[in-house]
């Protein structure tokens, strides 16, 4: 019989330490409770012959220290639950990046090379990890307990989750957010493998005779000819080169962070958000991608100018 | 004079030129300050209302409580609170 | 019922009589009637997937069935059952009672509510029969709003019908302890179940009107294809979950303030004390009832909200804690030299102070938020959730209904008996839900039909749990109901209990007192008493 | 004052009252608090409005560029004058002047209807001109698509706002046509004519729902 989950990430025992502080602090104080209501309880039941004089009506300063005591305690709670949160909602910008597209009723990852799985997720042991989601349909959410992690999945919209695994095995990922009638069925397992050993097997995903590119989002940045205009200097659109996570100047003079959806956005929408001092003559791409090959496009670009824009060396 | 058809009066009058004023506003491009001038004037229409016709000024403090507790949940709870995850989106990305 | 007296329960007998009636007391019982049913209603299909979850791959139902039933659970139990419990029942028989009114400030517009109340269920269960809904009680979109082919029209307007009839019932309790106390109860006279009643009818009054909005745009949205929760329409699907919980979450508040005014009633009562720190009480029952509605958020850590507002919600959700952590020492510090007797009703009121502790702790996990995203949306939730309604609110419900009965019928039912049912209740509601949360801090997640085999032997708990915990609730609807017929008389004051309900006769009266009273006491007025 | 003496539709305050100024005091305090109720109704919705405003500000001020400025301005002030009358009707029954009371909530009640009529214009003018949410939405715009998308949640939110509030003004004009009936009859004196005033925060209400739903639909969109 178990009681916690198998731990394979580094957040995740800092949050299991957490959970235990708070398990002690609750049996502390569940049995402080519960001792003092028993001891009233046999102490004062009504035949019992026990000093009753004087009862106190009230009593401003036991109030006050009752306030003030589990006050304290929880500030101290949350700022390490917020410290723990904050620290998983922060991807290092190094991490290897996999794309995770969930639909009714499966998940489908994609590590940046193009090797696809369904339900499946195989990552390298010791590097962290940076999944790219988003769904096709409702909103599902990836939850994996060994990591003691999860992120709902939206439709229309990406969010992210990370991780740096810790021991190699097998580990369930299950959908936490209700979605129909396969939710349950949803399961998939995260497979944590040796560095080594993931390279092998990412690179035995490559069909014979293909050719030596198989960053989708790669292809589809080459093969729909988006360097034209945005070139390094003098392209008729800004330049893209690491572009995610920098501020953007609009041309009406808001500012924008480019994040996943921003550049969805340009992609399919680009006159909704034009980048003071070009102009607005790129065309929508609304419907001339799949909306797998859209999240491929975001995910590339995610990495394009930042010396990770190539799939990890084999 | 708390209330009566001369009251009343008055109060319609300036009600109709707040509405001229909101309308003059509207048609001047002041930028974001449009929107802050129309809502205040709304606000202002609304005191009015409320004030004269509704008769909060003599009506039980109750009423007033109550009046004022709608806008407070609505206001500094509703909007901020959900407002605050839009603008957070921006002010703490990731 | 012998007796000559004339009483609101023999002022008529024809079912005219009942359905027509603008007797505050006649209409509770209606609401008793209802709620009771719907009770049993949620239950059975709580008994259901419960079997279903005995083995991994349960076979019992398809899964279309099961994601329908444990909605039928959540929808009932939720809408028709915890929210309006406590307030439509014990709120409508006792509030005028309470305060030395002849009824509430709007007879005509109590029984409109008793109505709307049943249309709304009639609506919701209607729609179960003809087929059932499937999104959960939640109603995330786009899921109820684009992808569920169940019937989510019908359900929702269930729901938006049944939230006027809270709407009505709140504006009748504020008005009517505004306008119609008797002379000499000041505010800080008022038993702490009456501030409970009003803390919550503000609630009622403030969210149920952004539910209702939401609920009615997910049916415009299903039936005209409009996209404000879609978005694949250019909405956001978050917003919904805000405007959901905006009133989903202040309504685990109105189930368990009242049920909190409840056991500050009884634990005074059978400790024979005066209730300790009775102004810190009250204004922790306002600081819930504020703070109920800033915390939200918490329920969407996960939820692709923005990482501020996470922080601004999980810092508020902490606050909140400290008020109900108040009313848990002050009800403690109530025993401390009391002469405390072990009725029925004070064991459902100690059960209840265990499990509510239980519930808030286990809160505090759901409240820190690199903890919550581990365990949300799996059965620690569940566990927890269940321990604050189930442990908290129906515990005290039970308590109250214990309580109050010989007011109600007259009649008293063998305490006995009563006691062990609140005990079997006691421990059959820990077997089940305790379990649970092992079992969700391992990893399983809420509404699923099948799970892999290392979550069974905690499943086969809280199974086993649910039977004993079945089992505990019919014992007191059978003894109750029979004592209503040919249970002994009790007596107008049974508890030799203080508070004006108590100083009238038993069943009271149509116009509930024979003189108007007249308070010259404080609150709880139980120094150096004895026992009847 | 013994309410059993009087005759049953005369009498002057309800049974479970202690005396009339309760019963009045109460049913005003029913108002509000329905009033208050009322405002996080359509608070919601201002919430929605508020959200996507600020998520595609430049969609909602073409959009709302759409809209029809005249009649909406013509409709704020046949709204407010109903008001201006309604607060009449109100003192006219105060006073005792019931032929004046019949008059003035036949007036308000004729106001509330004009609104409805100019608003059912504009409705038809709208989705005359495609504007209506739905398959046949069309809304040419310098940003085709996403624009395109945007302004059709604006007026989705314009449709179910002004719907609502349209709702609520048939509402009240049923209301009041109650009123008028019984003040014909004569069953409001100077000294009862609670219904009425609290018919009358109704219709207040009503408007102001209005003066907050027209700078926020019809003004955004600056000058045109």
């Amino acid at each position: 019989m178990r009681f916690v989950p198998p731990l394979a990430s580094v957040i995740g025992s800092q949050v299991d330490g957490l959970f235990w502080f708070l398990c002690g602090l609750s049996a502390f104080f569940a049995a402080l409770i519960a001792g003092t209501i028993l001891f009233f309880c046999i102490r004062y039941r009504e035949g019992a012959d026990a000093d009753r004089s004087h009862p106190p009506p009230r009593n401003l300063p036991l109030e006050l220290t009752w306030i003030a005591i589990p006050f304290a305690i929880m500030l101290g709670v949350y700022w390490r639950g917020a410290q723990l949160f904050l620290r998983e909602r922060k991807p290092p910008p190094d991490a290897q990046q996999v794309l995770v597209v969930a639909k009714q009723w499966m998940w489908k990852t994609q590590q940046s090379n193009g090797r696809a799985e369904i339900n499946e997720l195989h990552v390298p042991l010791g590097r962290p990890t940076k999944l790219l989601m988003t769904s096709q349909d409702v909103i599902h959410s990836f939850f994996v307990p060994a990591f003691r992690l999860k992120q709902d999945v939206l439709p229309d919209r990406y969010t992210t989750l990370w991780f740096t695994p810790t021991r190699v095995g097998e580990f369930r990922f299950f959908c936490s957010q209700y979605c129909g009638m396969g939710h349950a069925s949803m399961i998939g397992r995260v497979v944590v493998m040796r560095p080594k050993d993931f390279e092998k097997w990412l690179a035995s995903g490559r069909t014979p005779g293909a050719p030596q590119e198989q960053d989708p989002g790669r292809i589809l940045f080459r093969r729909k000819g988006c360097v034209a205009c945005h070139r390094k200097v003098d392209g008729q659109g800004p330049p893209l080169e690491g572009i995610f996570g920098k501020t953007v100047l609009l041309s009406d003079g808001r500012t924008i962070v480019a994040d996943e959806d921003y550049l969805l956005e340009s992609i399919l929408y680009p006159a909704a958000k034009i980048v003071a001092g070009y102009p607005n003559i790129m065309p929508s791409y609304k419907g001339q991608l799949t909306p797998e090959e859209e999240s491929q496009l975001v995910s590339y670009l995610e990495r394009y100018g930042t010396g990770r824009q190539k799939e990890p060396r084999p | 004079m708390t209330s009566g058809p001369r009251l009343y009066a008055m109060v319609y009058a300036a009600l109709l030129f707040l509405l001229g004023a909101t309308f003059v506003i509207a048609r001047v491009d002041l930028g974001a300050f449009n929107t802050v001038a129309a809502l205040a004037i709304a606000w202002l229409k609304m005191g009015l209302v409320v004030a004269y016709f509704m008769h909060l000024r003599d009506a039980d403090r109750l009423d007033a409580m109550l009046f004022a507790s709608g806008f407070v949940m609505l206001l500094f709870v509703l909007l901020a609170l959900t407002l605050g995850d839009y603008f957070g989106r921006v002010w703490l990305a990731g | 019922m012998s007796d000559a007296r004339a009483h609101y329960l023999n002022a008529g007998h024809s079912m005219r009589s009942w359905l027509l009636t603008k007797d505050h007391k006649r209409i509770a019982l209606l609401y008793l009637a209802s709620v009771t049913a719907l009770f049993f209603v949620g239950g059975s299909a709580a008994v259901m997937f419960r079997l279903q979850l005995l083995t991994p791959h349960g076979h019992l139902v398809l899964p279309e069935t099961y994601n329908k039933l444990f909605t039928l659970h959540g929808i009932v139990m939720v809408f028709f059952f915890l929210v309006p419990a406590v307030p439509t029942v014990l709120g409508n028989f006792l509030i005028p009672l309470m305060i030395g009114a002849k009824d509430l400030a709007f007879p005509r517009i109590n029984l409109l509510s008793w109505y709307l109340f049943i249309a709304g269920a009639a609506l919701a269960l209607g729609a179960t029969l003809y087929g059932g809904v499937d999104t959960g009680w939640t109603f995330y979109t786009p899921y109820s709003s684009v992808f569920s082919n169940t019937y989510v029209v019908a359900t929702v307007m269930g729901i938006f019908v049944a939230g006027f009839s809270s709407i009505l019932t709140g504006l009748n309790f504020i008005v009517t302890i505004h306008k119609m106390r008797a002379p000499g109860l000041r505010w800080f006279r008022l038993p702490l179940f009456v501030w409970a009643i009003y803390a919550t009818s503000f609630m009622f009054v403030l969210a149920t009107p952004v539910l209702a909005m939401a609920l009615l745009l997910v049916g415009l949205e299903r039936v005209l294809h409009l996209g404000i929760f879609n978005p694949a329409l250019g909405g956001d699907p978050l917003l919904f979950q805000h405007f959901f919980w905006f009133y989903s979450h202040p309504a685990v508040y109105i189930m368990v303030l009242p049920a909190m005014g409840v056991i500050s009633e009884l634990i005074p009562c059978f400790s024979r004390r005066r209730l300790f720190g009775y102004e810190f009480v009250v204004m922790a029952t306002f600081g819930i009832a504020f703070l109920g509605f800033l915390v939200w958020g918490h329920h969407m850590f996960v939820s692709g909200q923005s990482a501020f507002a996470g922080l601004v919600f999980s810092f508020l959700s902490f606050v909140v804690a400290v008020p109900s952590a108040i009313k848990v020492f002050n009800w403690t510090a109530t025993l401390y030299k009391g002469r405390i007797r072990f009725h029925t009703p004070m064991l459902y009121a100690l059960g209840f102070i265990g499990l509510f502790t239980i519930g808030g702790l286990t809160g505090l996990f759901l409240a820190t938020l690199g903890v919550d995203v581990h365990v949300h949306d799996t059965y620690f939730v569940i566990a927890h959730f269940h321990y604050i309604m189930v442990g908290g609110s129906v515990m005290a419900y039970l308590g109250g209904i214990h309580y109050w009965w010989p007011k109600i019928s007259g009649k008293m039912y063998p305490d006995a008996l009563g006691r062990w049912a609140a005990v079997l209740i006691f421990v059959g509601f820990n077997l089940t839900f305790f379990p649970q949360f092992i079992v969700g801090y391992l990893g399983m997640p809420r509404r699923f039909y099948m799970y892999p085999p290392e979550f069974q032997v905690y499943n086969v708990f809280s199974t086993a749990g649910a039977s004993i915990l079945a089992l505990g609730y019919l014992l007191p609807l059978g003894y109750l109901l029979w004592s209503f017929w040919y249970g002994p008389d009790a007596g107008d004051n049974p508890w030799g209990a203080s508070g004006l309900e108590w100083k009238t006769s038993s069943p009271p009266p149509v116009r509930n007192f024979e003189t108007k009273p007249v308070v010259d006491e404080e609150p709880y007025d139980y120094e150096g008493g004895r026992y009847g | 004052m013994k309410g059993d003496g009087m005759a049953e539709s005369t009498r002057a305050f309800a049974e479970q009252f202690d005396d009339p100024l309760q019963q009045k005091e109460a049913a005003q305090a029913g108002m509000w608090v329905f009033l208050v109720t009322e405002v996080l109704f359509f608070g919601a919705l201002l919430t929605a409005y508020t959200v996507y405003r600020h998520l595609y500000p430049a969609a909602f001020r073409e959009a709302s560029r759409r809209t029809d400025l005249a009649l909406g301005s013509i409709n704020t002030a046949v709204l407010l004058t109903s008001s201006f009358t309604m607060a009449l009707c109100v003192h006219a029954a105060k006073t005792g002047r019931r032929a004046a009371l019949v008059a003035l909530l036949a007036l308000t009640m004729a106001l509330g209807a004009g609104f409805l009529a100019i608003k059912g214009v504009e409705w038809a003018r709208e989705i005359h001109e495609h504007l209506l949410p739905g398959p046949s939405f069309e809304f040419p715009s310098a940003y085709p698509g996403e624009a395109g998308r945007q302004a059709q949640l604006f007026f989705v939110l314009y449709f179910v706002m002004t719907g609502v509030h349209a709702l609520h003004l048939v509402i009240g004009i049923v209301l009041l046509g109650v009123l008028a009936f019984f003040a014909a009859l004569g069953r409001y004196r100077s000294d009862y004519y609670t219904p009425v005033e609290v018919a009358g925060l109704y219709w207040h209400f009503v408007d102001i729902v209005w003066i907050f739903l027209y700078p926020l639909l019809y003004l955004v969109g600056g000058p045109r």
